[in-house]
């Protein structure tokens, strides 16, 4: 099957084009050189293409979500669409149905969306629906940094059954990469306790949370990891966590990165560039964090962005999560996982009048603004934590343009001003910036750079066309016009094929699941297989035979490779 | 003389046991049965089978001694012979009244209806 | 000024989902319009037209429209839903969900309704001669907030959860109501004239006055003593304690 | 001679998975480690396995009949498939209701065909733990896996519930006996409390009993809430039955326990306040999170009752009683759960699958389904073949057919396929009769 797409005004920021008229040729889900003349056509008639989007940190599938949903029937009863002959019914606004979390991804021209936190024994629920979102393709990060085998195996110093375990762990899971919450505040939380610096040291077992990220990072890139170590800080949600946050990214100046990228990955800067000591004195540090990032190579980060209206918090961070429950009168689910880690849920609504929300709607967009470097500073919304991603045109609108940041000001509550920077920035971003934070950056952090992200000979043949003439609009002013075009593409291409044509979805072929198989010594696995099977035997509430996802919940993998030992190309 | 009990219904193992075995005598004989304490069975002169009577309808099942159930509490497995005499509103919520319904127990002579005669009683 | 009068013309027993009978809907519209609005039953869409007889006197805004409804409406769910004006007067009995999210106008209704009459209720009047099924001017499922605002009146009696997450307005049950009333009331005031049994738990503001006796008293109320309004002697609780409430209970 | 190891016990929501199965000449001869209840399951009931055979009743071919009093008549699967799929296309207000001994892949397939009719469905949580979603749409879920009440779990309350008889293995593997890192004492080394309106035999292994007079639960969890809150001076000397003075020794264990885990079942779930019952206690565990770590879960029934609420929570946004009648998912239990729509008889034609309506309904809700075309699928004749039109037998799910099961803690697990199957598959069955239902709508 060959497309062409002729006259588009093309951002492809990793292969230099920025606004140029080029044509894009696919064939067989791929970017190639040309095609044949027997090529369909889809003439963009100047309007912008980028490749698809793709989203690094997103909660779209597993227990944490699902259980969202249960909460929030009052949010299950938005977003209603009935079945049509190729849709599903959709359903849901902060936690969509899984129906609805593909179509609607598509429908924005994102066709890659990385689901950021699942525990390896829950996995098998992560892919079961991640195995029902259509289209698009994605993966699911997996936790590591409360689990018992990391913490002991860090007091241990022993970084060659860290790995083991990390590579297993990737394996048992189906899972990309490693994710880091809260870390050993997830086994505190087993006592309903939490660590509160970087240095505290986790009862039972003997181990800093520093420690934990330092040595997740040098075993991350022992594995070679694609993606980094993607970590959700301490100390999130409390004032003045941004030193928190700040010594996080420091301890990356210890490692070296195996790869071309990071060597970690700060999540949702929203929640953890903040200053003040109390919620009196709260405000944004985010101009600290953009002032690091702006020196230092070796840490991206993304936004988190807030969007004022309802949303639904959910994270492994379980302590945070009660602290929120207390101090919003809300809803509460917990999910304590044996061994691994904690998770909590919590409805939530952010208006423009509170304070604290919005300082936290500036922070985001200061770090983006003030981060020099848009491959450091990912657009998401850590759906459905800032807020719901079918709101990323907004964010995107809110970054090309001044004015409807000013306009958006003056409606929020006067803190904004004193508390902020955000005022006083006039930065706008331009297609080429929103083209690496939507596609290239995250494509790139993820270590995916070779087949998503981009538009040359190789990548995937996932393209979105949106119904703006870059050369003929003022995103400064016509920013209402943005944010409507990113909503809805007037096409997304998905593998070659056309899924969605004027916002509306025209096909739904099955995504792929990207995981990572890393290899390790094989001794090494069976060393470190010892502890595993004495903890199965004692620990677990369930055997060992049972614990890894099957290949039947990943049915159509996208397996990358990686390991500490070369890997043999067969 | 009339008992007037408040009844339960709910799981027993051998209820569970015979679940996919429902045409059984074993089922019948686990479920078909009525659990009071030692003093509410004298009380009705300690008979083999009693009726039990509710707002919502009656069952002959046969009588067990329970002597962890306080008095005036009456236990039926759960299942069909229960269910002739819960109450079907379902309060809002979409679960009837399998518990809490006030009902009188007599001792009988009448006989334990087989599963199929009871189903059968639906078809009329 | 517009009057419509709707009839049933058959006997109807899979309910039918009719939320475009409201005067917003109605108003200005001619016979024929009326009688091809959508209207459901199960999984077939149907019309107003195929299950109703409809005859339409003048023609006028929401605020001017009369909607008058003779007969047996057991089984038509969401008459008047979201209405914000005009009137409705129904002759009979009606189904769940009857004046549901109304922010304005007036129903009233001379048999019982089922559950959720006035649910998300956020103004106007309600007036039920009958009785009324559980869940009287409460919540959707999930939701923090049930009725925010209008009146409810029921002539006869309520069952469970009356006005359940209730933020604002006011009910009055000149019977008995079922249990748990004023449940998380958040705002508000509830009337009951007749007995009912564990009001005003998780209360944390609002208040609700039990003519009646109350079959079982919440363990969570703090006892005030005594007072008394419009010439009757209360016992006066506040509570619930666990929520640090500030509801306020009257018990005659 | 065929050995598997580390098999799951579909039967209860302990989905314990430590079963070795001995299969010879496809039949199972031997369940090592499964309780008298999975044993039935897996070797009673096993169509080919078993000493029991010949007084288990399954069914071995479809049937039809026309008129409920006649007698069965055997079919094809074509003809019996055809003739669901007519009665069901018919419907103007069709009920899909069971699934709780089904596998999530047979729950997909219900929740495509429920869309294509524009039906109702409805799972067995509904007469079992459907309160318990509603109270988690109210105050949420704070809850744990079994392993992390086993591991560190120094308190455990059994609230209106009785593993001793519903969960056999629950207090070996999980809870009260059992041993982990923190808890290497096991029973020694916990206080089990456990409420009840009679002394079960759960209620006699307890440390500590608290008979509540049936039907007053609610009042008792608000009155251990408010003495836990501060307010001990507004509780009366007694509350449903219970002595303050217990109440408060109660509150003490409770709030000084290290890591405290409620279970609680149907006395619960079914008695007066229904689900507000568990909206309270969800409370209680909230409150006690402010003194020490709590967590409260549902002993769920069914082997994989959960994972029908997981399925249909994920596709459509809702746990279960979802009405699709007009395209779009609505759902409100109470109006649109199935005793709801029986009991007001709006039901015209129902499928009951994995599970027995007949047997587990008030007789009001079985009186309309014996009077409307009922399509029966299921291995087993049950009360509701008795009362069904067309019967459908298929394969039995965790012993004849692999799939996912989700375990009361909603740890999803993979049941093995122990024997092959002599019947269809339910996923077969449903894909069917779908294609038909679209074939008979002209799509």
């Amino acid at each position: 099957m060959e497309l062409l797409i002729k006259n588009g005004a093309v951002y492809d920021p990793v292969n230099g084009i920025a606004g140029d008229r080029a044509d894009i040729s696919i064939k067989d889900g791929k970017i190639v050189e040309k095609v044949s003349s027997g090529a369909s056509v889809i003439d963009a008639g100047g309007r912008l293409v980028m490749a698809g989007g793709v989203d690094a940190h997103s909660h779209i599938a597993g227990a944490k979500v699902n259980l969202g949903r249960l909460m929030r029937p009052e949010d299950s009863r938005i977003g209603l669409k009935s079945r049509t002959k190729i849709t599903r019914v959709y359903s849901g606004y902060t936690v969509p149905n899984v129906f609805a979390m593909g179509y609607r991804y598509a429908q924005m021209g994102y066709t890659t969306v990385f689901e950021a936190a699942q525990a390896i024994m829950k996995a098998r629920h992560t892919h079961e629906e991640l195995e029902e979102i259509p289209i698009i393709d994605k993966g699911a990060l997996t936790l590591f940094g409360s689990n018992w085998p990391t913490m002991d195996y860090v007091r241990e110093k022993n970084l060659d059954k860290l790995a083991a375990y990390v590579a297993w762990g990737l394996l048992a899971s189906r899972g990309f990469g490693v994710k880091v919450v809260n870390p050993g505040g997830g086994e505190m939380w087993g006592f309903g306790k939490n660590v509160t610096s970087l240095d505290d040291v986790v009862p039972n077992f003997d181990v800093t949370p520093a420690q934990i990220i330092v040595s997740l990072m040098k075993a991350n890139e022992m594995l070679r990891l694609p993606h980094s170590v993607h970590l959700h800080c301490n100390n999130l949600g409390k004032p003045g966590n941004y030193k928190t946050t700040l010594a996080s990214m420091e301890l990356a100046k210890q490692i070296k990165p195996a790869k071309d990228r990071q060597v970690l990955h700060v999540t949702h800067l929203t929640f953890n560039a903040w200053g003040g000591t109390n919620w009196g004195d709260f405000e944004s540090k985010a101009d600290e964090i953009a002032n690091y990032l702006n020196n230092s190579d070796n840490v991206t980060t993304d936004m988190g962005q807030l969007i004022f209206g309802s949303a639904t918090t959910m994270t492994a961070d379980g302590p945070v999560q009660y602290a929120n429950a207390k101090l919003l009168h809300a809803k509460w689910g917990n999910g304590d996982v044996e061994l691994e880690d904690a998770s909590g849920v919590v409805p939530i609504f952010y208006a423009k009048q509170i304070s604290i929300h919005a300082i936290m709607w500036a922070i985001g967009l200061e770090l983006a603004l003030l981060t020099k470097d848009p491959y450091k500073v990912l657009l998401t919304t850590d759906h459905p934590n800032g807020g719901p991603f079918v709101n990323y045109p907004e964010v995107i609108a809110l970054l090309m343009s001044n004015k409807k940041r000013q306009e958006e000001i003056k409606t929020l509550h006067e803190a904004v001003h004193k508390r902020t920077k955000i005022p006083g920035i006039e930065r706008e971003l331009d297609f080429n910036d929103i083209a690496i934070m939507t596609r290239a950056g995250p494509a790139k952090v993820l270590g995916l750079l070779d087949t998503k992200g981009h538009l040359g000979v190789g990548a995937d043949a996932d393209v979105a066309i949106y119904d703006i003439k870059p050369d003929q609009i003022d995103p400064s002013v016509e920013y209402a016009k943005i944010k409507s075009a990113f909503q809805s593409a007037a096409y997304t291409i998905k593998g070659g094929e056309v899924v969605v044509k004027d916002g509306q979805i025209t096909a739904t072929p099955m995504g792929r699941t990207f995981w990572v198989d890393a290899t390790v010594p094989e001794e090494q696995t069976e060393i470190m297989m010892k502890d595993i099977r004495m903890k199965f035997k004692n620990y677990y509430s369930i055997n060992l035979a049972n614990y890894m996802v099957q290949d039947a919940y990943v049915t159509h993998p996208k397996v990358v490779k990686a390991g500490a030992i070369p890997v043999k190309v067969s | 003389m009339t008992l007037k009990v408040t009844l339960i219904t709910g799981r027993t193992i051998s209820q569970g046991v015979n679940l996919e075995n429902k045409t059984s005598s074993d089922y019948m004989e686990a479920t078909a049965s009525c659990e009071l304490n030692t003093k509410d069975i004298e009380l009705l002169g300690k008979p083999k089978y009693v009726k039990i009577r509710t707002e919502y309808g009656d069952v002959v099942v046969k009588l067990k001694e329970n002597s962890s159930n306080p008095s005036g509490i009456a236990f039926i497995p759960m299942g069909p012979w229960a269910n002739a005499v819960v109450d079907p509103d379902t309060k809002g919520c979409g679960m009837p009244g399998f518990k809490g319904i006030p009902a009188e127990i007599d001792a009988t002579e009448n006989k334990v209806l087989l599963l199929k005669e009871l189903m059968a009683r639906y078809k009329q | 000024m517009q009057t419509v009068t709707i009839k049933p013309r058959k006997e109807i027993r899979i309910s039918v989902e009719a939320e475009n009978i409201s005067p917003d809907k109605f108003a200005g519209k001619t016979e024929k319009e009326i009688l091809s609005m959508e209207a459901w039953m199960g999984n077939q869409k149907t019309t107003l037209g195929e299950l109703f007889s409809v005859k339409v006197d003048g023609s006028g805004a929401a605020a001017d429209t009369k909607i008058v409804m003779d007969g047996d409406f057991s089984r038509i769910k969401r008459i008047g839903e979201g209405m914000t004006a005009g009137l409705i007067m129904i002759k009979g009995n009606v189904d769940m969900h009857l004046g549901a999210k109304m922010s304005g106008g007036k129903i009233s209704v001379t048999g019982n309704v089922d559950s959720w009459a006035g649910r998300e209720m956020k103004g106007g009047e309600l007036i039920i001669e009958g009785n009324a099924g559980y869940y009287l001017g409460a919540g959707y499922r999930g939701e923090t907030c049930g009725m925010r605002g209008g009146k409810i009146t029921v002539l006869g009696s309520a069952l469970d959860f009356v006005g359940e997450h209730m933020c604002g307005g006011e009910i009055i049950v000149k019977g008995n109501t079922g249990i748990l009333p004023g449940l998380s009331n958040n705002g508000g005031k509830i009337v009951i004239e007749g007995n009912t049994s564990r009001p005003g738990s998780e209360m944390a503001k609002g208040t609700i006055i039990v003519n009646g006796t109350v079959d079982e008293m919440m363990p969570v109320f703090k006892v005030e003593g005594t007072e008394t309004i419009d010439g009757v002697t209360y016992r006066k609780y506040t509570g619930d304690v666990i929520v640090n409430g500030k509801g306020v209970l009257y018990v005659k | 001679m065929n050995v598997i190891t580390d098999a799951l016990c579909p039967f209860c929501g302990c989905l314990c998975d430590d079963i070795t199965v001995v299969v010879e000449d496809n039949k199972i001869i031997e369940a090592k480690h499964a309780c008298m209840l999975g044993s039935a399951k897996i070797l009673g009931h096993c169509r080919l396995g078993g000493n029991n055979i010949e007084t288990h009743h399954t069914i071995k071919e479809p049937m039809t009949r026309v008129d409920k009093n006649s007698n069965f008549k055997e079919v094809s699967y074509d003809e019996a498939i055809n003739e669901a799929a007519e009665i069901l296309a018919k419907s103007k207000r069709p009920l899909l209701y069971g699934w709780a001994s089904a596998s999530c892949e047979v729950h997909k397939k219900g929740l495509l065909l429920a869309e294509e009719l524009g039906a109702i469905i409805d799972n067995t949580a509904s007469v079992c733990h459907g309160p318990t979603g509603l109270a988690t749409h109210e105050k949420g879920s704070p809850s744990a896996t079994l392993g992390q009440i086993k591991n560190r779990a120094d308190v455990i309350v059994f609230w209106g519930c009785n593993p001793v008889q519903a969960h056999p293995r629950h207090m070996g593997r999980y809870s009260s006996f059992a041993r982990g890192f923190f808890s290497e004492k096991g029973r020694k080394g916990r206080k089990i409390i456990v409420l009840d309106v009679r002394k079960t035999d759960t209620a006699k292994m307890a440390d500590e009993y608290v008979e509540i007079q049936q039907g007053s639960d609610y009042l008792v969890i608000s009155a251990l809430r408010a003495i836990l809150s501060g307010h001990a001076d507004v509780v009366p000397a007694s509350v449903g039955g219970v002595l303050k003075d217990q109440l408060v020794k109660v509150v003490e264990t409770l709030k000084t326990a290290k890591f405290g885990a409620i279970f609680f079942g149907m006395g619960l779930t079914q008695s007066k306040s229904r689900y507000k019952n568990i909206d309270n206690a969800v409370s209680l565990t909230f409150d006690l999170n402010s003194f020490t770590k709590f967590v409260i879960t549902p002993m769920r029934g069914h082997y994989n009752v959960t994972g029908f609420n997981q399925v249909c929570t994920w596709e459509t946004g809702f746990t279960t009683a979802v009405d699709f009648s007009r395209g779009l998912p609505y759902y409100n239990p109470g109006e649109t759960a199935a005793n709801d729509v029986l009991n007001r008889n709006e039901v015209d034609a129902a499928m009951v699958i994995a599970a027995d309506a007949a047997a587990h309904f008030p007789a009001n809700s079985v009186r309309r389904l014996a009077k409307m075309p009922l399509v029966q699928i299921d291995p087993h004749w049950s009360a509701t073949t008795e009362i069904a039109n067309v019967v459908i037998p298929t394969a039995i799910c965790g012993i004849e057919v692999e799939g996912t099961a989700y375990r009361m803690d909603g740890v999803s697990l993979r049941l093995r396929k122990m024997i092959e199957p002599t019947h269809l598959t339910d996923e077969e069955v449903l894909e069917r009769i779908t294609q038909r239902v679209k074939e008979l709508r002209g799509e």
